[in-house]
């Protein structure tokens, strides 16, 4: 029995109300702008807070099983609550590998018992989760992992090292992909998934400084770390079938996930009212021409991403390069970014040489940090570089 | 309210199947062979083949119905006006539907149903607009006296060897007003065609200095202004529409030959520095298409809004960029042989220079679009 | 007369020698782990370097010889700020060189000698000039009352916290003004260190009020409009030597990485990807170092003509742009590693930032170019 | 004894005063805007004469043997003779590989019958030279050149196809790259040199049409064509290395070459000149900010590329990467010409949609041609991605 719109314009008017009545107020702090940044403990403090009183309100996991911890309603649900919470520009909710990879993979294909002793803390926020799959050596190339996972009586016992830990520090466990069987005929056959305990001996996380100055990842190292072999999922050798399927979740809440936000949005036009009280020769900004090109060359950008995402479900819109809009959009948009974040920085004058901490930097220097981070996506995840050649080679069909 | 708020994208059953009979028409009686064929030909296409299309009613799509179009709109002629594009197929389609759209929308009434339906019926018929080269100009010299007679001439008027009928722009009490001429009232010798970079189109110089016009061919009136500026707009779109299809088939044309073509023991396609180019284009020609479908889902038959005025401009900008973008590589990465006249590559790069001349270049659309976005 | 015409470019055997002996000093003394070692320092350089330096005549290279300096001219300045540039070496060179120039083209007589002394000397100096971020505007709001004491603040002053002299840019009877200021007459907490998005270098907010000043510190005429000028065109030019030796150590750095590093079984620098947009970065980095060399031919003690003026300009856009394209290319290229603070790239992209917000970005010298180049 | 000063000043004023009565009247048609250009007979018959005129004054060969038509004086002479030419704008002298390539060799390494059956007419213009070294199947790769030349009798037998032949459809005489040994242990090896008659039986240039619509170049069809055994220029074996030395007169009259303007140079302010009575929006389209902009970019490229010139003969300056100037200067340059003629019809408006040959065109669509023409540059004698991976792996020392 599905949702009656009304239905459902009620419930965004329930969302929306609790979301004006609840958005928090500045902490006075930077807050981080994706899950990958948070950094100090009073940001994960907050945070943390913010993602329980979300769902004490009932607005996260709700198309997740309710004794588990969810609504145990229609995904359609969890989007309006999406929706609305990036319109009123509320904070994240940080847990973002817990609620959208190990979650849904869990209510998948875990057993009870695994479901029960983990999704409740996800949602509320008291587990974070992290993700171990890449590795220092082998960067884009996940399917070269070599972090070991050797069966020792009722343990399996862990040997190597992951990268790019969002949350290692503070994560009480972890989505691990790590090589069960290196005589494998296929790389990709020799791995497994586990769900392993962080806190235990041998398991080191240790915070890595970005380019920003902050943090927000660690490099993880496990050194003869003993975890028990009930942390395996489904079977060995599934490593990599596992992994993959944890990718269909970034379809949001009909695939699976609990929602919440897991990055704020930067918009253009968070750029432009930036850019309104500055001047420009003693003018406004914004009155001049070059740099007014220039921004309409970057709203075109943003619109198209945003008109291509709906062209890309128009299957007679896209009859010339089938796949071309989902294939390319982490390049298009990765890349935008940088770029509208980088100028927004530019345009600033004299003040685009401060920086976060400074009291005169515009927006507390949350430009010059954005254009900074930005560089985790056009890096993690397949660089753009290897973007464009798996565009070229998949969609225009060139050689490798 | 955000500057990128509209992503309106309307797109029904009927559009695709008009697209899907479009394409395949298109792709079926225009092989690069009969392009090629038309490039030295007076009137620049087949005219059993413009026999064809005017039964496939698309001269009429947009028309209403009662002078025997199909009533279905703008939006229906940006798909078909792609399928050419795709096709490089130089018929007087592009100024007939345009020039059928601006008399429509300048009309308060139906004093010009004879116009439209020969338009309807396929007579071909061109807008003479332009005086000078400066798109952004509003002058206006070719004018009629007292006695309704032009004086002055026209030029870059698109395909006007062939048209039957001519919407000459003009004024009247100081105000835009449009005289239609039939091609028989113009005095010998008045058609000086130009020569064009792109040797699929056809455009002349015209004299219409002694045209004496009947009464009822002047149409005037505030609506007159309104469907100028549409008339701007239209034209933009649907040279945009026609270069997203260009770029296309000139982006194949390239990506075959990087297929095929061997340099230093490897297929020359396998090297980053072509192919990641080529991903530029395919992301640029994305973005296009994304806007020439979006400001087809906004164009009606009333006078164009903000959105839809915003979506056609970045439509133009951004295709008629794509194609020339496109048609300067195809030429560089076919190497040698892109260097010589027998290479498609040439077709497109001349294409793409003829689209971003026409109805303002990506400049011209993005300081109208800076106005439109940014002083609010 | 051509728009390219000037292409001046002097150079002598005094000026290599200089260029030889500043760079291997500062590759030395400024390896980058003492560059690391001090980003979290209050003044930014280490004071024993800043002695060798002065030892080695760099503080009065550009002064005349009656106040201790060498009477070498600005030329000589440049050389040795690229060499810092390369070695990312931070010290008040540039500040104290600005503020020495600023003073010397701007006193008619000999009347500070003892700034010009001290500055020769070594004691660092700075130009308190900025009130806001617009380099455009001529705000100022930073005056001085009848009795001599200043009211008002200045920001991004360079260097504030080593300086032992401060050149505040004020106002006499309407005209521009200079007024020195020593550290000694700041009162307590007037020096409100800035956050600096590049660590590798100092400025603050400085607030002046209620500084007395001696009259004879007061430099006011015509000449201090020419030199402030010229201030402004030194300054980028400074700063766009710096930046083409950060620019070529950052690509040395990149290119070092794309040698050793493999993914996917290959080199990455292999890849024409990642090695072509390194080509581009050298071919802007060599046009910036010529219109640095060219500029560095044309500026002499005198006032800056208008080929000076351009070359300066065309310096600093190409410079700085060639830095952050070089600067941003580094952090992507070094793929994970590049978005570690450990990882040096960090330290080009926040110097490429800072640098560009020197004296003016790319657009606002453009902008200028423009008038001087077309408007004739 | 060197030429002094004041002799050469003299010299100078003679030739101005001499270009100033004697440059040719505009012929009504677009002229070749290099040699490699020259489409019609017409356009021939023109640039013929005014070769013949020049050397006729005694201003071409400067510095070549009084006894083959030359002027037996310092090449000093002869480069104030081409500077001046180009500072009065006077049309090329079209000879281009007779006056740089094949005279310059015979004059080195040529027999005093081959100097003397060959010089003269190269200078006059009566004989016109073209080259054959590019084949069809191997664009950039002249090492692997496969037209072959077989001895037989007092004859080599010639078969095989060359291409980018400018001016072959006109040419007396080819230098020639031919395979007289396939089995040669080094491709280079097997290749011979030949000064080769073009009017023999066998050889038919047929002409290119290239994308400008005009022509200029043929393709060379070398079907059992017979040339006596005496057009071997030194040995066989040596093809490859007397190619290369034909490169050294790129360096001009010092290394040998003849002298004469081999293509006209379209500078920046000729493209300035023809915008200069345009309007955009009715105002002057020089007022428009972001054109000027743009403009200014050009002004810079084509500054840096004129200093880039001069600071490379001045070592000191070239410490960070010695050779960058040097192997980086093709590649600036072509590609800088091919935007900046872009530019210059982009700029034209709706004239910009119109072609040589119409009326109403910019200067007779010079700017069309010359952006077309453009591509010569950027794709022949290695494209500009050939020239970007020499200059990254010798300049920068990137991995091959």
């Amino acid at each position: 029995m599905s949702a009656t719109d009304q239905e459902l314009k009620e419930f965004r008017g329930q969302v929306s109300a609790w979301l004006s009545d609840n958005k928090p107020a500045d902490p006075g702090f930077l807050l981080p702008q994706s899950f990958m940044e948070v950094g100090t403990e009073q940001q994960l403090d907050f945070l943390r807070e913010w993602q329980y009183q979300v769902w004490n309100a009932g607005y996260l996991g709700l198309a997740w099983p309710r004794e588990y911890g969810g609504g145990g309603v229609e995904p359609v649900y969890q989007n309006i609550v999406d929706q609305e919470m990036r319109r009123h520009g509320v904070p994240i909710c940080f847990n973002v590998i817990g609620l959208g990879w190990a979650g849904p993979l869990i209510n998948d294909i875990g057993t009870e018992e695994e479901k029960a002793r983990y999704l409740k803390g996800i949602l509320t926020g008291e587990d974070i989760w992290c993700q171990g799959f890449s590795e220092p050596d082998h960067g884009s190339d996940l399917g070269s992992a070599q972090t070991r996972a050797v069966r020792d009586g009722d343990d399996y016992v862990i040997n190597g090292t992951k990268i790019w830990t969002t949350l290692g520090n503070y994560a009480k466990y972890m989505i691990l992909l790590a090589r069960t069987n290196p005589d494998a005929g296929r790389k990709y056959d020799g791995l497994s998934f586990f769900l392993s305990p962080m806190h235990v001996p041998g398991i080191e996380a240790r915070p890595i400084r970005k380019l920003t100055g902050e943090y927000g990842f660690t490099e993880t190292f496990f050194t003869d770390a003993r975890i028990p072999a009930d942390c395996l999922m489904g079977e060995e050798g599934q490593g990599w079938k596992i992994a993959m399927q944890t990718l269909q979740y970034e379809r949001g809440a009909e695939a699976g996930a609990a929602g919440g936000l897991a990055f704020e949005r930067i918009v253009i036009d968070d750029m432009i009212a930036q850019l309104r009280d500055m001047t420009r020769d003693g003018e406004p900004l914004l009155s001049e021409p070059v740099v007014r090109d220039q921004l309409v060359r970057l709203i075109m950008e943003e619109k198209a991403i945003a008109l291509g995402d709906k062209r890309a479900a128009i299957a007679p819109l896209n009859t010339d390069y089938p796949f071309s809009l989902q294939l390319s959009n982490k390049l298009r948009f990765s890349e935008y970014a940088r770029r509208m974040r980088q100028t927004a920085v530019d345009l600033q004058g004299a003040a685009g040489s401060l920086y976060v901490g400074d009291e005169q930097a515009r927006q507390g220097g949350f430009w010059q940090r954005a254009y900074f981070n930005s560089f985790s996506a056009t890096i993690g995840g397949g660089t753009s570089q290897v973007q464009a050649n798996i565009i070229a080679e998949h969609v225009l069909g060139l050689p490798k | 309210m955000s500057v990128t708020a509209n992503t309106t994208l309307r797109f029904d059953e009927e559009q695709a199947m008009i697209m899907d009979v479009a394409r395949n028409f298109c792709r079926e009686k225009s092989p690069i062979s009969a392009v090629r064929a038309q490039l030295d030909s007076p009137l620049g296409y087949d005219e059993a083949l413009w026999r064809e299309i005017v039964q496939l009613g698309w001269t009429g799509i947009a028309l209403p119905e009662h002078v025997g179009g199909a009533g279905l709109g703008v939006s229906h002629a940006v798909a078909i006006a792609e399928a050419m594009g795709r096709a490089m197929l130089g018929t007087p389609f592009l100024s007939s539907t345009l020039a059928g759209q601006l008399v429509a929308r300048a009309t308060p009434g139906l004093r010009v149903d004879a116009f439209l339906a020969d338009v309807a019926a396929g007579v071909p018929a061109t807008v003479a607009l332009q005086e000078n080269p400066d798109w952004g100009s509003d002058a206006c010299d070719c004018l009629f006296d007292d006695r309704g007679v032009l004086h002055g001439s026209k030029c870059f008027v698109p395909d006007a060897l062939a048209a039957g009928w001519f919407v000459v722009v003009t004024r009247h009490r100081g105000a835009p007003a449009l005289a239609l001429v039939r091609a028989e009232q113009l005095p010998e010798g008045a058609i000086r065609p130009h020569t064009l970079v792109d040797e699929t189109r056809r455009a002349a110089t015209v004299d219409f200095t002694g045209v004496q016009l009947e009464p009822e061919a002047i149409i005037a009136g505030d609506q007159v202004t309104v469907a100028l500026c549409d008339h701007y707009l239209l034209g933009a779109l649907l040279v945009a529409a026609d270069a997203c299809g260009s770029a296309g088939a000139c982006l194949d044309t390239t990506v075959e030959y990087l297929k095929t073509r061997k340099q230093f023991g490897k297929l020359i396609g396998s090297y980053q520095a072509l192919k990641h180019p080529c991903v530029d284009i395919l992301t640029g020609l994305d973005a296009a298409r994304s806007f020439v479908y979006h400001a087809a889902s906004l164009v009606g038959d009333g006078s164009l809004d903000r959105d839809a005025e915003i979506a056609c401009r970045m439509a133009k900008a951004q295709a008629t960029d794509a194609l020339c973008q496109a048609g300067d590589r195809a030429v560089q990465f076919h190497g040698g042989m892109g260097f010589t006249y027998e290479c498609d590559a040439q077709l497109y790069i001349r294409r793409a220079q003829w689209s971003q001349q026409q109805f303002g270049d990506a400049l011209h659309h993005r300081k109208r679009l800076a106005v439109l976005l940014l002083d609010q």
